[in-house]
């Protein structure tokens, strides 16, 4: 069925035109742009779904390159194509879906609130939304990259929104500059993957996690460089795509944009963090899953680095004032956990959080913005409390997505989440070696991250909707609109309930086929090399990456002991938080944490010293080249100049005006020149 | 003939060297341009010993009788009434 | 005849400009000029040639006729135009029309001799972009420097005369050094060159056993010393570090549209001379010191970038990342592989386009604030909008964000020096380049177009409606070209 | 016949002598004159090798060479008179007004 | 009139442009002597008649040229070989003619005033007559006399202002020089005479061949250098040249500068090729060698001073200086069994300089009739007072730094080249510094003539249409021959090819 496939392109040309029509003819549009946005952006998740629909009853994928922009000559050329398989089949919905609502949500947001510049604002959704979904349809890395650094620029364009105060500008050049960072990373590796390869294609044959893998067998002979040998190559050249992927999604050491990312609307905010860009880092990893499978390196670096992020950034979410500032530690948080996931070997788990996650992410931050809307934007959650009375649809709808976020059974984060760690745990045991000690280290991070999930997410909870209103507002917040309650409604439903598509606990204990999101990934098309089981064949290839399960109480056993310990562990949280703040007028405890309070409000000086890199060594850096330049490079130049003038001022002397003088150094040279040539002749 | 003829030349060649000398180093430039008049009329004289004697009477004619006499007058235009002997401080 | 009735129409025109009364030069100086624009068009339209000429590719609209001769030596009227060329010459008809009009607000004063002048310098870039004969070329390349002379000398800015001084004589000296080695490479040649014409000397230097020693030197000897001279040269022109320091004091000097030519055709003279010169006739050379001059492009991207960093003036920045940005062009040209080639020469468009543009945004903020400087404003996209969208526009493509021009251009470099005969690392290290890039460029657009709206100048801001077409340009240069990568990519 | 060599020293004496006097001395006359002695050494040099050669052109070259000296005297000497009413004497130092 | 015809003219009508020079000089003196006090009309007529006269040399020297007469049967060759009418004499011709045209254009209004019109007209036609006979010059006692002929009436020229201090020290200095300088020469003369025995170029080349008095041939041979140089104005030859261009009328510096350079380097030329092949000297003098080491100093010090200069007189006194060095770059890439490359590079250059160099100086001449001062600063926004003029000042100057727009870019370039043809590519290297640097000083002029803004208002009365003339015609020729260098180049090389 290739009809609808022909349609691909248009899920991401439907936003594009809605960019267009937003930036040029936005202000004469009725609603700013918003409904070109809403219309297109609906008809891509349409279309998407259609996809994904198709892909999950025919089990066709497709995969063709649709525009050649540089023929090679006696080398490789560059396409544009399209790559439908489970994997971005699954991804376009939720992206789509995600941005269809959050367009509907800004009707409230942002029209009902009177903002000025509501065309930029369409226009940049819309071509946010164009970015990700070409990037995740993309057949090929190269294209992923572009718009990789699309979305990156979206980004800037949406946090600096409000460009007329001082601090959303500064947040998104932060923003860019990160993840310019990293990409930078990114970029070296897509040119070494098309320097190594010559191909960047995902899937296929022909693609080049196939080639590796084929290399490894020794079976292809690719191009190494620096005198590595294969493996050790491969792995560089996953972690230099590793790069683009840390800063894109917010992995240490590259968080520190993405709270201060913050600044940017709400309904960007949920964007950006649900479906858009910092997914895209994740989505990159899952998407060429085959080749990260090769290397057990690269798998331990991502596991570890995604478990230290979960625990890391879960630690300062803890004491963070403002509603959305708990938000963002908990999508670096949350991320983290996806990465763990990837890199212990749970594809599944991995996207199957991803989708959850965007989903429940999405609603706390629509959430957010709700009360940041009754609360005439102010997000300091000091000065809220008892909002849960007057605004109950979004308190109802928050509370599930606190559920799911916290990891209570049965909401969705809660079958991911479990899932993540259930993944870590049986390959961690399972492997041999560092890799296993790494998996297991990194499990223990995720772990112990659950509880501090639990508890910020309730004190983020208690402090906002419960006990007594604490300022003014909070006694008589904004009243929100039904552009704001339904796209809430929506995702308050599906964060209960999205989980139910994988419940591996469930399966593992009646036998029930009823892990959907797994068999859906592992449908895609065998020549694609894109199946979980061919991953999973890949990962226990000792060869490769030779991760291993193992699972010491049974199957049945390990899922249960996982499960009750994880969600022990959330409860905790959940119990701690209630404890401490589910009172009419909450206290501060965070000063009970004496001096690591100072850390952990300063962010483990995470930014300081990033800052300190910029500035007090970059800028100064540049000033001292800088006067070299002026100095020596330039001087050189001037100083020949003046060097000239000199020895011209000094030959001038010779005329003295004198004529006698004349004659005698005339003389003189003319003796010179006889005596030297008399010499050189051999007159004499 | 030799000899005599060796005489002559060295004796010229003393006179027209040697009044040369004086042109360039007698401080009265009168006295220089007589002087002139001597070593011109001397080269003259190698002139004839050369079988040249038209060119001999030439430089007679040329340099006493149209040089020597320019320069005497040019003296005579250039010289200053205050210092009828000295024109010139030093060398 | 097209090449000639091209250079021919564009010197009528800067005639006519410059006998113009000043009131209406600029109108009739724009509407002159699209002539050789229509021109150009034409000729690229009806294109048919592709590929380096002087490597046996197709050339288009090539005329020759005997000019001078010379002992046994003939010097030809050669013109025409390649798969190298031909979007230069476009390139040059398209922002020298743009630079007109964009004149029309900031110059005020003899109008007629600055639009003459422009027009005339646009007969000489067009001249070295065609010429195909060593000294008409050469003719052309100097020329060109009169006019730019002028131009920075009498419209720029404060330090002008020292600017267009140091220009002026920095160049030629370049040139003429330059000039030097590649005579020393014909004549080495003996005989068997009879005219210096590019494409038979580009065959003949090729032909092993042909360079022959001289002065002394071994063949081997002279071809290295001339590449190095010839090279020499060429850095002055690109520029390379650390031959680049006319280029940020002419840029600042010089007035807006001056600087939009500046930067974006007379630079590339000096990477298509590389191309054309060096990379074409002496690749053995290149081969052997590939490492040595991928380290001087890798120098000029990184301390180009570090030292935009370094700078307060918005034009300035600008200047130095050209530096930055022509150093990825020589990059792609030693690496000496299709995408490097080809990636340098859409680079050269793109830097061509994109740096134009910026120049001309910070032009149009400079018309309205009288000052450049970072520390003086801030917020201005608060009072111009359209213009800073522009600018914010243009500062993307500068950083190479993908589906704009500048993206094309790099990615294709780094493609094809990666995979080289020089270290991937070189590669690796001025790819580095594209986050000091996004530094300085966010960091400046953070200072002066964002945040709460304060200037330090006592002008006063106007609304502008006519930077309107300002947008159209935007539109024309970030976007300017996958299409045209397809062609300059087959070189 | 005495030996050309003789003249040629002969004339290469005077030559020098010549050449003193135009470095000694500050006269413009005596300049002139010392000009007119290094004239006399190369015509005592042309009438010595015509008769060493045997042929008449050195003489005759050293005829031409009288009266260009002659015309060279006739010249400078007019020159020498306006220096004399510019600048009140004939010291060739004393006209300095461009240098350098 | 064709060839064919032509060689019906008896042999000595060859050397007709000496000839009409000296006749025209006659007929001025003439004509003065019938009107010692002239009015307008005798100005008019005056003026009329050394035009004619000098242009008609011109002609004539370009008919022969073309025709090619001297060249298509071989040099003409008379008075015993005294003289000899080929093509390098024509072409010379050529270059002395038409700078005499200029100068006499330029000298209609510069000496309009003047009570001794005639006598200033007579001696540029009698020094040009010398100059031209010193192209044919084939023996030494034509080239001595014709450098005297050339040399003496320059002397008078060059103090022809007797009551300006700086005209007569520039006459005196030059005087003074020239004299020392021809005594040199003529005892160089002397010498070489007596290794030889004769005064015929080709036969001294024959006879040297065979000879064992090496060192006084080579005496003789650096010393004849020694008047070459005076007369091109090279080091250590060339002191007096900055004080006489500086001190001189206007027109007659640039009579001096563009024509005599000219003169002196024809005279080299053949002289070193036909007398002294380097072929046959080597061993005792390598002149290539010796004008290498005069070639390098001449332009460095030539240039150098010229960057430091604050009057642009004097200024183009020094580059005039750096530009003898540049052609001297001609002879020094003379070599064995050379094509005549090297030396049509040299006449080339010395023809287009003869125009630009010339346009220069008148251009100076202008503004001495404006009385506008000497100085840079002086110049100071002038361009937009008197465009025409500048426009043409500045085609000359960029012309002279070797920018192409005009004939002096191809013509420098293509002598540089000779210079790395014969493995000489450091020469070049320096010639290419030198200049840049010149590129440097003379846009001196170009900036205070169009950029710098004037102090104060110019008094400009009147536009002298002589002076305009000859500055334009210089200005169109020196542009014309970018594009059409050909016709220069064609024939220079072919003259050269037939020395070698």
């Amino acid at each position: 069925m290739a009809g609808i496939y022909d349609l691909v392109p248009a899920i991401a040309a439907l936003p594009l035109a809605s960019f267009v029509i937003a930036l040029f003819a936005g202000k004469d549009l009725p609603k700013k742009g918003a409904l070109p946005g809403i219309l297109a952006t609906a008809g891509s998740l349409a279309l998407s779904l259609a996809v994904a629909v198709t892909v999950f009853t025919t089990g066709e994928g497709f995969n063709q390159n649709l525009y050649t922009f540089v023929a090679g000559q006696d080398t490789f050329s560059l396409h544009l194509g399209v790559l439908i398989d489970p994997l971005s089949a699954l991804m376009l919905v939720i992206v789509s879906l995600i941005a269809t609502l959050v367009h509907v949500f800004s009707l409230g947001y942002m029209n009902d609130e009177g903002e000025t510049g509501l065309p930029r604002y369409y226009a940049g959704l819309g071509l946010f939304t164009f970015s990700m979904l070409s990037f995740v349809f993309a057949n090929n890395i190269l294209m992923a990259f572009m718009f990789f650094e699309l979305v990156g620029l979206c980004s800037y364009l949406l946090i600096g929104f409000w460009f007329r105060e001082a601090g959303p500008p500064s947040a998104a050049k932060k923003a860019f500059l990160v993840t310019r960072f990293g990409d930078y990373f990114f970029l070296v590796g897509v040119v070494a993957i098309f320097a190594t390869f010559g191909t960047g294609a995902f899937a296929g044959s022909e693609s080049f996690p196939h080639l590796a893998e084929l290399a490894l067998e020794g079976e292809y002979d690719v191009n190494t460089f620096f005198g590595l040998g294969e493996q050790a190559w491969f792995t560089v050249l996953g972690l230099l795509v590793l790069g683009g992927v840390m800063g894109k999604s917010a992995q240490f050491p590259f968080h520190t944009w993405l709270p201060d990312a913050m600044e940017g609307p709400t309904p960007v905010s949920a964007l950006i963090h649900a479906a858009t860009m910092v997914a895209a880092g994740v989505f990159l990893v899952a998407r060429m899953y085959g080749f990260y499978a090769l290397s057990p390196t690269a798998l331990a670096i991502i596991a570890l680095v995604g478990g230290f992020t979960a625990l890391f950034a879960a630690t300062m979410g803890v004491v963070k004032q403002e509603l959305k500032q708990v938000l963002a530690y908990s999508t670096i948080s949350q991320y983290g956990y996806m990465m763990l996931a990837l890199g212990s070997g749970g594809y599944v788990a991995a996207v199957f959080h991803l989708t959850t996650h965007a989903v429940f992410k999405a609603l706390l931050f629509l959430g957010a913005g709700s009360v940041i809307i009754a609360m005439h934007h102010n997000e300091n959650m000091w000065d809220m409390g008892g909002l849960k009375d007057k605004m109950p649809v979004t308190y109802w709808t928050f509370l599930s997505g606190s559920l799911a976020l916290a990891g209570i059974v049965p909401f969705a984060g809660f079958w991911s989440k479990d899932e993540v760690l259930y993944e870590a745990l049986i390959h961690g045991l399972g492997t041999e070696g560092g890799l296993g000690i790494v998996l297991l280290a990194a499990y223990a991070m995720g772990l112990l991250a659950v509880f501090f999930t639990g508890f910020y997410t309730f004190r983020m909870v208690y402090l906002t909707f419960h006990g007594e209103p604490r300022s003014d507002i909070a006694r008589d917040p904004e009243p929100v609109r039904w552009n704001v309650k339904g796209p809430l409604a929506v995702l308050g439903v599906l964060a209960a309930t999205v989980g139910f598509i994988n419940m591996v606990p469930v399966k593992k204990v009646t036998g029930l086929e009823i892990d959907y999101l797994h068999q859906f990934l592992d449908m895609a098309p065998e020549a694609y090399l894109t199946n979980v089981h061919h991953y999973t064949e890949l990962l226990e290839t000792d060869a490769f990456a030779g991760i291993h399960a193992a699972t010491p109480l049974g199957e049945v056993g390990t899922v249960a002991a996982s499960a009750a310990v994880s969600l022990g562990l959330a409860l905790a949280g959940v119990l701690a938080a209630r404890q401490l703040y589910n009172a009419p007028q909450p206290v501060e405890h965070t000063d009970r944490l004496g001096r690591v309070k100072t850390i952990l409000m300063h962010n483990y000086y995470q930014d300081e010293y990033q800052v300190w890199l910029a500035r007090d060594v970059t800028v100064p850096f540049a000033g001292v080249l800088d006067t070299f330049d002026q100095g020596i490079v330039d001087g050189v130049v001037n100083g020949a100049s003046s060097v000239s003038r000199t020895a011209g001022r000094q030959v001038r002397k010779l005329q003295t005006g004198v004529v006698t003088n004349y004659a005698a150094l005339l003389t003189l040279g003319l003796v010179l020149l006889l005596a030297a040539f008399a010499v050189v002749g051999g007159w004499v | 003939m030799a000899l005599y003829e060796s005489i002559a030349f060295a004796l010229f060649a003393v006179v027209t060297l040697g009044s040369a000398l004086g042109v360039v180093l007698v401080r009265d430039v009168w006295h220089s341009a007589l002087l002139l008049g001597v070593s011109l009329l001397s080269v003259a004289v190698h002139f004839v010993m050369q079988q040249a004697p038209f060119v001999a009477a030439m430089q007679v004619l040329v340099y006493v009788g149209g040089v020597l006499i320019l320069i005497t007058f040019a003296i005579m235009l250039t010289r200053r009434d205050s210092d009828t002997t000295v024109d010139e401080v030093g060398a | 005849m097209w090449i000639e009735a091209l250079i021919l129409s564009t010197l009528v025109a800067s005639g006519i400009v410059l006998l113009a009364p000043n009131r209406y030069a600029g109108k009739l100086a724009a509407a002159l000029s699209l002539a050789p624009l229509a021109l150009s068009g034409i000729m690229w339209l009806n294109y048919d040639a592709a590929g380096n000429a002087l490597l046996g590719g197709d050339m288009a609209y090539e005329t020759t006729t005997r000019w001078v001769e010379f002992a046994s030596y003939g010097l030809n009227w050669h013109v025409g135009v390649d798969g190298i060329s031909m979007p230069l010459i476009v390139l040059t008809t398209i922002l020298t029309t743009l630079a007109i009009v964009s004149a029309w607000t900031p110059i005020d004063t003899r109008q007629s001799q600055f639009y003459g002048l422009v027009l005339f310098l646009q007969a000489g870039l067009l001249g070295v972009f065609t010429a195909l004969d060593f000294f008409v070329w050469f003719i052309f390349w100097e020329v060109v420097l009169v006019p730019m002379y002028f131009l920075i000398a009498i419209w720029g800015g404060p330090r002008r005369k020292y600017a267009a001084i140091k220009f002026f004589v920095y160049t030629n000296i370049a040139s003429l050094i330059m000039f030097v080695g590649f005579l020393t490479l014909v004549f080495s040649m003996g005989p068997s060159v009879r005219a210096i014409d590019l494409t038979q000397v580009a065959q003949l230097v090729r032909t092993p056993g042909v360079v022959e020693g001289i002065a002394g030197f071994s063949p081997n000897t002279v071809k290295l010393f001339a590449f190095t001279l010839m090279f020499l040269g060429f850095a002055v022109k690109v520029p390379i570090v650390p031959f680049h320091t006319w280029l940020p004091d002419a840029h600042v000097e010089a007035p807006t549209p001056v600087s939009v030519l500046l930067a974006g055709v007379l630079l590339k003279m000096g990477t298509y001379a590389l191309l054309r010169f060096n990379f074409t006739m002496l690749p053995g050379v290149v081969r052997d010191y590939a490492a040595l001059i991928a380290v001087f492009a890798v120098v000029s991207v990184i301390y180009g970038a570090l030292l935009a960093l370094a700078q307060q003036d918005l034009k300035r920045i600008v200047a130095y990342s050209s530096i930055s940005s022509m150093g990825y062009v020589i990059l792609g040209l030693v690496a000496y592989t299709t995408h490097g080639v080809g990636g340098a020469t859409f680079q050269m468009l793109s830097h061509g386009f994109i740096s134009g543009l910026m120049f001309m945004v910070v032009g149009v903020i400079y018309n309205e604030t009288h000052t450049r400087m970072v520390g003086d404003m801030s917020g201005m996209a608060d009072r111009m909008p359209w213009t800073v969208g522009i600018f914010v526009a243009a500062a993307f493509g500068y950083m190479g964000l993908p589906l704009m021009s500048g993206f094309a251009g790099e990615v294709l470099v780094f493609l094809g020096s990666f995979d080289s005969t020089i270290s991937p690392l070189f590669t690796a290290v001025a790819m580095f380049g594209i986050v000091i890039v996004a530094g300085y460029l966010l960091w400046a657009m953070q200072r002066t177009l964002f945040g709460p709206f304060d200037l330090e100048t006592e002008y006063e801001i106007r609304p502008r409606p006519s930077t309107t077409w300002h947008r159209w340009w935007c539109c024309c240069s970030v976007w300017s070209g996958w299409v045209s990568t397809l062609t300059s990519s087959t070189v | 016949m005495i030996a050309t060599e003789w003249y040629l020293m002969l004339s290469a004496g005077l030559f020098c002598i010549g050449l003193l006097g135009i470095l000694m001395r500050r006269n413009a006359l005596i300049f002139l004159m010392s000009v007119e002695l290094m004239l006399n050494a190369a015509n005592i040099n042309l009438v010595a090798f015509s008769l060493q050669h045997g042929n008449l052109s050195g003489q005759v070259f050293a005829l031409f060479g009288m009266a260009l000296a002659a015309a060279e005297v006739a010249v400078g000497l007019g020159i020498i008179l306006v220096l004399y009413r510019n600048f009140g004497d004939i010291d060739v130092t004393s006209p300095t007004t461009m240098r350098w | 009139m064709t060839g064919a015809t032509l060689l019906e003219l008896p042999e000595y009508a060859a050397v007709a442009p000496a000839v009409i020079m000296i006749v025209t000089a006659l007929l001025l003196l003439v004509i003065d002597s019938i009107s010692p006090e002239p009015g307008e009309n005798d100005r008019l007529a005056l003026n009329a008649v050394a035009i004619v006269g000098a242009v008609t040399a011109l002609s004539v020297s370009a008919w022969f040229l073309v025709a090619g007469t001297g060249q298509t049967e071989g040099p003409i060759s008379l008075f015993e070989g005294a003289l000899v009418v080929d093509g390098m004499a024509l072409f010379f011709s050529i270059i002395v003619s038409s700078v005499t045209v200029l100068v006499l254009l330029a000298g209609y209004d510069y000496a309009a005033g003047d009570r001794y019109q005639a006598e200033y007209q007579t001696l540029v036609f009698l020094a040009a007559s010398g100059m031209i006979l010193l192209g044919m010059a084939n023996s030494f006692v034509a080239a001595f006399l014709s450098l005297e002929l050339a040399s003496l009436p320059s002397y008078a020229l060059v103090a022809y202002l007797k009551h300006n201090r700086g005209s007569v020290e520039a006459g005196l200095k030059y005087f003074l020089v020239g004299a020392l300088s021809s005594a040199v020469m003529l005892y160089g003369i002397s010498l070489v005479y007596g290794v030889t025995g004769t005064f015929q170029f080709a036969a001294v080349a024959e006879a040297i061949a065979d000879t064992g008095l090496v060192g006084i041939l080579g005496v003789g041979i650096v010393m004849i250098v020694g008047g070459v140089a005076f007369k091109t104005a090279s080091v250590p030859f060339h002191f007096w040249a900055p004080e006489a261009y500086e001190g001189a009328p206007a027109p007659v510096s640039a009579f001096i500068s563009s024509a005599s350079k000219a003169a002196g380097f024809v005279l080299a030329f053949r002289l070193f090729v036909t007398a002294f092949p380097i072929g046959v000297v080597e061993g005792v003098v390598d002149w290539t060698l010796l004008f290498l080491v005069l070639s390098i100093v001449t332009m460095t010090l030539g240039n150098f001073a010229a960057a430091t200069q604050e009057n642009v007189k004097r200024m183009l006194a020094y580059s005039s200086v750096g530009h003898a060095g540049y052609v001297l770059i001609a002879l020094a890439s003379v070599t064995t069994g050379s094509d005549g490359y090297a030396l049509g590079a040299g006449m080339a250059h010395l023809l287009v300089y003869g125009f630009m160099n010339t346009g220069a100086f008148l251009f100076i001449a202008l503004t001495e009739y404006w009385d506008v001062g000497r100085t840079f600063e002086d110049f100071n926004g002038l361009g937009w007072e008197a465009p025409v003029a500048c426009v043409a000042m500045t085609v000359f100057m960029f012309s002279l730094a070797g920018l192409p727009l005009g004939g002096g870019f191809v013509s420098k370039y293509i002598l540089f080249g000779a210079a790395v043809r014969s493995g000489l590519w450091w020469l070049a290297v320096i010639a290419a510094i030198n200049s840049a640097l010149s590129l440097y000083y003379y846009s001196r002029v170009v900036k205070a003539m169009w950029i710098d803004d004037p102090e104060g208002s110019f008094e400009i009365e009147s536009y002298p249409v002589g002076i305009y003339a000859a500055i334009v015609i210089a200005a169109v020729v020196t542009v014309l021959l970018l594009p059409g260098f050909g016709l220069v180049s064609e024939h220079a090389s072919a003259a050269a090819s037939a020395l070698v």
